[in-house]
């Protein structure tokens, strides 16, 4: 009972963490955190097999899936935690709220006999039994896992694939649309600028600062511009307090006077 | 042979469907096909009429049943017919005229292009006025009654393309159907209380019923009489019913459909008989009309509505003689005989005028007519005389006797009955003044001829039938021959001899011939006066004293409005309802679909909350 | 016992409210897991009361599950972010007419 | 199997037209295909009628198997007089109404072979229901004629289509929702009384209390209300019919309504007698409302399709004054009135449809002077419409007036006011055909053809039965009386006997 009392706060405190925290990393850490915790319940509730599989499939492959994920997808970005639908954020409190207490007084009506233990059951060993369950009874099931195993690896192989529709462009193409951009558009057919050319911010995700004042968007690498990992505004106000934060600027009042 | 009333019907029937299914194939020849079909007819109805003569006074009613029409529960109608005193006279009345109709309208209607379908509505006519005379049975009876109206708004509409002739039509079909309301009130009356509509045995049990039931069942029959009689209030229909080719104005709006109302009468004369009060109704019915039609045929100037005002006002006689009982249901049928006859002649001879001025109708455009169509005068002058109760022709007998009952009923009755003699005098003698006297008034264009020898032959019969026609009376025959339909008819008691009776009536139409004489001796103006100058008893006749008017706006009015009221309330009201308890089940889906965000987790908060309420729901049940 | 179960409904709630509350695709997919978790830890607690396995498989399977259901959201996520470049699940509103 | 066969037939026959291959391109073929199944089961329809033994009266073709046992739902099939007199309404009519959509202007003309295989399906269905014994496979078979219907209107329909069919739909739906609470009910009633059954003889029999029985009834009662249609349930049947082809409204009007009253007389009076007899005063005073009401909206419409509908609430008020005045004489007065308004109406809405089709217009006063370059079609319409106001020598006179005399001896103020549309009926029809017909030919109307000889094979038939029965209506009335009378009997009226009887044999008779 000890392990449950210790561990049962740390897991509510982790999920908990999971709901909060702005980042999706920290999220998944809190998970990984009430996972093992549920793994070591597990093996103090006679479920040795339960806690290994707990361990090796969740912590293991499907926890390292998620940051996996969470690293292709801008592990940095941490969520707006502004909630954009009106009142669900309170709908969602008092449903839960209710929710919870609605089961713990169900549970109260529901859990009357006292605990059996498994000590019987598990009299062979819990694998053993589990494993005479898994393949008298529960046979077909476990046939129609194995299918589902095959399916999801397939579908995931189809939804992750990308076909390439067309033929890969050249750099001979590339150089011939630069040039007919700039001929229709007028675009410039040289290199974007580089990042932070103007170094007030020694980052790559700091736009370039145009002669006139204004950022240039295409300085800043795609991938990040895509993740909307790059700073935002440093507008001309900006520059201008981190010039003053710098030291005055003779030019500057020279102008001014 | 007696049993065979049935063919009777059957044969002009015949005729119709042929006509009608042969199609234009039949055009060349369908006139007389159907002619021969009347005649056959008239043929068959005499050679029965003098069996039946032939026959003992107690053996003289045959009825003959085809089968059953229809039968429920306790209804059961017999398709039967009757040949009896009564019916046998209409039967020879008409096929008789009817026959003489055909053979005039082959000339009449020679150059109308749907000539085939003239004579097969002709002919339907027939057959259904058949069905009428000799239903043995109310319902069989109504059949024919309706049959007749059916053919009546064929044959008024059958120039369709008149505006005017279409809607004539059809204020004559409605109208008689107001009085077919009645009828068929009487009929569920006569079964409601004898569980049978047969008219023998209507007539022989009415006395075992209430007298009130009686009375219900003569007015409510008399109802359907003034419908199809055109008796007041519901003569509207009679004179626009003039749209019609001639011919049919002289077969049905005179001689044969418009009296069944009389037939009617005294063929329910048990009914009537039972109460007092629908008899006395009959009698007042009878009497208006009398004068009313009297006073329109004074007023018009189109000769057919002249003779249709006289139509209504002898049919109002007849109903007048129905309406004494037993005294005078003989005279009845014998004025409707003899009726027949003379306006049959005289609606002939005004359809062979209007065929020499071209179809021209007013009276005031003809003059001096005598020498230009000398049979047609002749055959005319001899109606007309029929028809005023000049000594010696029918009408003076049929007419006499109807006032001569009158006064012994009531002498104030009489009284108007005799001075309905006298205007009736004035207003023949005005016609036969304006169209056959003083001076030519027709356009230089018009060349009025004699008509030919199909159209005239016909005018020469009818005309000695109207002449001839009191010879019924001859030692009392015609009462005597129905005195089993009629009952026995005391003779009236009158307040002063008979003769002096007679010699009144004589002296009233003198009169009222003296006067038409006189004040048409000289030229009439070819166009009438404008109504303002004209005195309001004229304007009032001309307007046929302002029924369609009143008609108008206490019925067609009313019920034109409340038609449009009832449109309005069934899409607004109840269509209204309806679509409006959609559209505020559609509004409020637009206020809930706002609900529906697009936002998954708006859904998942959905189904969450659904699980709580699943929950919730199941502890509930558990704790209760 | 009851604490093992009223210790799994918390959890599933608060998964369920992460569900509600989160926007990033991928932390409403670990809520996801983290309720699958709760059941889970119901499972085994009523095995462990009803003294036999059945309880344990029943998680077993519900693990199997959630691993296939995991590879294939998160394939999804990512052919989602392909498109869209983003993982906000108020982006994937096409649901509203 | 009898029964069977007749109702499966014209189902195979839709499924055969339907799925007949190159069928939508080729409509000729599919045309001919529908007409030979629709005159096949005419066939079928007419063997199984001379092998009815009228004087029986009692169900005959029974067909029983238990169907879903677990509810006590049988497959039953039996046919009483009524039955099959609408049975051979249904199918005289569809050849003719099939014959006559041939040359029907349909919104999408590739999908011609799915306008006949509803029909055909409609036809089925309609038999299924008039022959159906089991009250749950009536409620099914009642439900799924709206489909047919549905798709007739909504899919092949003319302007407004999607309007009508979806306010046809809801209205039905609306009717048929409370008869199966009514079911559901009765399924409680007869589980509790031992054994689960819907069939009609069982149900029969059943003992249910004053209360319940109310209840269920009105369930009943509306649902076959609003299909009848009666006032003031009766606002889809105008738009329906305007918006449909003349061939679907005769569908819906002559056969598919006819299914309320002729479930009136099945399921309401003869399963709760006593509700029935509580609630005659009222439905008889909206029956009378329902004539007059009708007629007088008849009298004010421009659109004829809509005139016509409104005629049929008219005479549907007829019929279901007649059913629940509870008197032999008018409920098969009734019967006999679907029978032949289903003719007349059909004859109506057919040559209307014609000359509706020919002008492009629905609209009176765009007509005028038709008679004259068009006579036939006149002619026929001037003997639907005669039939229409119930002219003696056409049918519907005989049913109007059995009605009328038979609500007479129980409310003579009912029948008396009933009456009146008498006068109303010759107004509406009058004027339409005056309108229409006579008068100066309207410019404009100079391209219509007289009746070609498809259509007038159509309507000829009709027109001839609508004559015949109005002579010899004898051999429907032997089928229709000995089935009334037990109704009658169920229902614990009995004819009022006539204080005056007079033995009509006797006094008629003698020579």
């Amino acid at each position: 009972m000890t392990t449950f009392w210790v561990l049962a706060p740390i897991m509510v405190i982790a999920a908990m963490g999971l709901i909060l925290a702005r980042k999706a990393v920290h999220a998944a850490l809190c998970l990984a955190v009430v996972m093992i915790s549920l793994a070591v319940l597990y093996a103090v509730q006679d479920a040795p097999f339960l806690f290994a599989v707990q361990i090796i499939v969740y912590t293991g492959a499907i926890m390292m899936l998620f940051l996996f994920v969470l690293m292709l997808v801008g592990v940095d970005r941490s969520d707006s935690l502004v909630e954009s639908i009106k009142g669900q954020r309170l709908a969602a409190a008092v449903v839960g709220i209710l929710f919870a207490v609605t089961l713990s007084i169900g549970v109260g009506q529901v859990v009357v006999s006292s605990t059996i233990g498994l000590d019987q059951a598990n009299a062979d060993g819990n694998v053993e039994g589990l494993a005479a369950l898994l393949f008298t009874r529960y046979v077909i099931a476990f046939e129609f896992t194995a299918a589902l195993m095959i399916t999801a690896v397939l579908g995931a192989m189809v939804l992750a694939h990308r076909e390439r529709l067309v033929t890969p462009r050249s750099q001979t193409d590339l150089q011939k649309q630069r040039m007919r951009d700039y001929a229709e558009q007028g675009r410039h057919p040289g290199n974007p600028p580089t990042p932070g050319v103007f170094a007030l911010h020694n980052a790559v995700d700091t736009p370039a600062l145009l002669p006139d004042g204004t950022t240039a968007e295409e300085s800043v690498p795609e991938s990040l511009r895509q993740r909307g990992q790059e700073r935002q505004g440093l507008d001309d106000s900006a520059v201008q307090d981190r010039l003053r934060e710098i030291g005055p600027d003779e030019d500057e009042e020279d102008a001014d006077r | 042979m007696l049993e065979l009333s049935w063919l009777l019907i059957a044969i002009p029937l015949a005729g119709a469907a042929l006509l009608l299914v042969w199609g234009k194939g039949a055009d060349r020849f369908g006139h007389l096909i159907a002619t021969a079909a009347s005649a056959a007819a008239f043929v068959l109805g005499l050679i029965m009429f003098v069996e039946l003569i032939g026959r003992g006074a107690d053996d003289r009613s045959v009825t003959t049943s085809l089968g059953t029409w229809f039968e429920a529960g306790r209804f059961h109608v017999e398709f039967a017919f009757t040949f009896d005193q009564l019916s046998s006279l209409f039967v020879l009345l008409i096929t008789g005229v009817g026959t003489l109709i055909h053979v005039y309208s082959i000339g009449y209607m020679a150059h109308d292009a749907r000539r085939r379908r003239f004579f097969a509505y002709l002919n339907l006519f027939v057959a259904a006025m058949l069905t009428l005379v000799l239903a043995a049975d109310y319902l069989v009876l109504f059949l024919g009654w309706e049959g007749v109206g059916l053919a009546s708004f064929l044959l008024i509409g059958f120039w369709q393309h008149k505006e005017t002739a279409a809607a004539a039509a059809n204020k004559a079909f409605i109208m008689n159907r107001v009085g077919d309301l009645g009828m068929v009130i009487a009929l569920m009356t006569m079964f409601a209380t004898f569980g049978t509509t047969s008219i023998a045995a209507v007539n022989g049990a009415i006395d075992s019923a209430s007298g009130s039931t009686a009375t219900a069942l003569g007015l409510l029959l008399l109802v359907g009489a003034c419908g199809k009689s055109a008796q007041v209030p519901l003569q509207a229909w009679l004179l626009d019913a003039m749209e019609g080719p001639t011919p049919v104005s002289a077969l049905i709006h005179a001689a044969t459909m418009v009296t069944a109302g009389v037939y009617l009468v005294v063929r329910s004369a048990g009914i009537y008989d039972a109460s007092e009060i629908a008899r006395t109704v009959v009698v007042i019915v009878g009497l208006v009309t009398l004068l009313v039609g009297a006073w329109i045929g004074c007023a018009k100037d189109d000769i057919k509505k002249v003779l249709a005002g006289s139509t209504m006002s002898q049919i109002g006689y007849m109903m007048l003689a129905a309406g004494l009982g037993p005294a005078g249901y003989a005279f009845a049928i014998f004025h409707l005989l003899t009726h027949g006859f003379f306006k049959a002649n005289m609606f002939l001879g005004a359809g062979s005028v209007m065929h020499a001025m071209d179809d021209d109708v007013d009276m005031r455009h003809y003059g001096a007519l005598r020498r230009a169509m000398p049979i047609t005068f002749v055959t005319f002058g001899l109606g007309y005389l029929a028809i005023i109760g000049f000594p010696g022709m029918s009408g003076f007998f049929s007419k006499d006797k109807i006032i001569e009952a009158a006064l012994g009923y009531n002498t104030w009755i009489g009284l108007a009955a005799m001075i309905g003699a006298g205007v009736t005098a004035f207003y023949m003698t005005r016609l036969m003044m304006m169209t056959f006297f003083g001076e030519k008034r027709w356009r230089d264009e018009v060349h009025p001829h004699e008509s030919p020898s199909v159209m005239t032959i016909p005018l020469i019969v009818l005309a000695a039938a109207s002449v001839l026609g009191g010879a019924l009376y001859l030692g009392g025959w015609i009462t005597d021959w129905l005195e089993p339909i009629a009952g026995h008819a005391e003779h009236p008691h009158l307040p002063v001899p008979v003769i002096v009776v007679q010699l009144g009536v004589m002296a009233v139409v003198a009169l009222g011939v003296a006067a038409g004489v006189w004040l048409y001796r000289r030229d009439v103006p070819d166009r009438a006066a404008a109504d303002a100058d004209v005195s309001i008893v004229t304007r009032a006749g001309r307007h046929e004293i302002y029924t369609n008017e009143v008609n108008g706006a206490l019925v067609v009015l009313p019920v034109r409005y409340l038609t449009r009221l009832l449109v309005w309330l069934d899409a607004r009201g109840i269509d209204g309802t309806v679509t409006g308890t959609a559209d505020r089940i559609g509004e409020a889906s637009q206020q809930l679909r706002r609900t529906q965000t697009g936002y998954v987790r708006s859904y998942a908060l959905g189904i969450f909350g659904g699980a709580l309420l699943v929950v919730l729901g199941l502890l509930a049940v558990t704790l209760a | 016992m009851t604490e093992y179960i009223t210790l799994s409904f918390l959890l599933f709630t608060i998964g369920a409210v992460g569900v509600l509350v989160r926007r990033n695709a991928i932390v409403v997919f670990m809520c996801v897991e983290l309720m699958l978790n709760a059941t889970n830890l119901a499972f085994v607690s009523f095995a462990r009361q009803h003294g036999n396995l059945d309880g344990q498989t029943a998680a077993f399977f519900v693990m199997v599950v959630a691993a296939a259901e995991v590879v294939i959201g998160l394939a999804i996520i990512v052919s989602i972010y392909r498109t869209r470049r983003s993982t906000s699940v108020d982006e994937a509103n096409l649901l509203k007419a | 199997m009898m029964l069977t066969v007749l109702a499966v037939t014209p189902i195979i026959g839709a499924l055969l037209v339907a799925c007949w291959p190159g069928a939508s391109g080729n409509p000729r073929l599919v045309k001919v295909l529908a007409l030979a199944v629709s005159l096949i089961t005419l066939v079928l329809a007419i063997v199984v009628a001379a092998q009815f033994d009228a004087a029986e009266g009692g169900y005959q073709f029974v067909e029983q198997r238990e169907w879903i046992p677990a509810i006590g739902a049988h497959y039953a099939l039996g046919l009483n007089g009524i039955g099959l007199t609408l049975v051979m309404l249904t199918t005289i009519l569809s050849p003719i109404v099939i014959l006559a959509a041939w040359g029907d202007r349909l919104p999408n003309p590739a999908r011609t072979h799915t306008y006949f295989a509803w029909m055909l399906a409609l036809e089925g269905l309609a038999i299924g229901v008039f022959a159906a014994t089991d009250v749950f496979l009536f409620y099914l078979l009642f439900e799924a004629t709206l489909v047919p219907l549905y798709f007739l209107i909504g899919a092949h329909g003319g302007v407004g289509r999607s309007y009508a069919a979806v306010k046809f739909l809801i209205y039905n739906l609306v009717g048929g929702l409370l008869m199966l609470a009514s079911i559901v009910g009765l399924y409680a009633l007869t589980t509790r009384a031992g054994e689960s059954s819907f069939l009609h003889s069982e149900l029969i029999g059943l003992d249910i209390s004053a209360g319940t029985e109310k209840l269920l009834f009105l369930g009943f009662f509306i649902a076959f209300a609003v299909k009848a249609p009666m006032w003031p349930l009766h606002t889809w049947l105008p738009d329906a019919a305007a918006s449909s082809t003349p061939s679907t409204a005769v569908l819906m009007v002559s056969i598919v309504d006819k299914i309320g009253t002729f479930a009136m007389i099945r399921w309401c009076l003869e399963i709760f007698p006593g509700a029935s007899q509580w609630a005659s005063p009222v439905v008889m005073v909206l029956a009378v409302i329902s004539i007059l009401y009708g007629a007088l909206l008849a009298i004010g419409q421009d659109d004829i399709r809509r005139l016509i509908a409104f005629t049929s609430v008219s005479h549907f008020g007829f019929i279901v004054l007649g059913i629940f005045a509870f008197t032999t004489l008018s409920t098969s007065g009734a019967t006999l009135y679907m029978f032949n308004h289903g003719l007349s109406t059909a004859v109506l809405f057919l040559v209307t449809g014609m000359l509706i089709a020919r002008r492009g217009s629905a609209s009176i006063s765009e007509f005028g002077g038709v008679q004259k370059i068009a006579p036939v079609l006149a002619g026929i319409l001037l003997i639907g419409g005669l039939s229409s106001l119930s002219l003696p020598g056409l049918a519907p006179f005989i049913s109007e007036f059995m009605v009328l005399a038979g609500t007479f001896t129980v409310s003579i103020p009912l029948a008396v006011i009933a009456a009146f549309g008498i006068i109303l009926a010759a107004v509406y029809i009058l004027l339409m055909y005056k309108r229409t017909m006579t008068g100066p030919l309207r410019p404009g109307l100079d391209g219509i053809r007289e009746l070609d000889g498809r259509e007038f094979t159509a309507l000829a038939p009709a027109v001839v039965l609508i004559i015949a029965l109005g002579f010899v209506p004898g051999p429907l009335l032997s089928v229709i009386n000995p089935s009334v009378e037990p109704v009658i009997a169920q229902v614990g009226a009995e004819d009022p006997v006539p204080p005056h009887p007079v033995d009509a044999a006797s006094e008629g008779a003698h020579e």
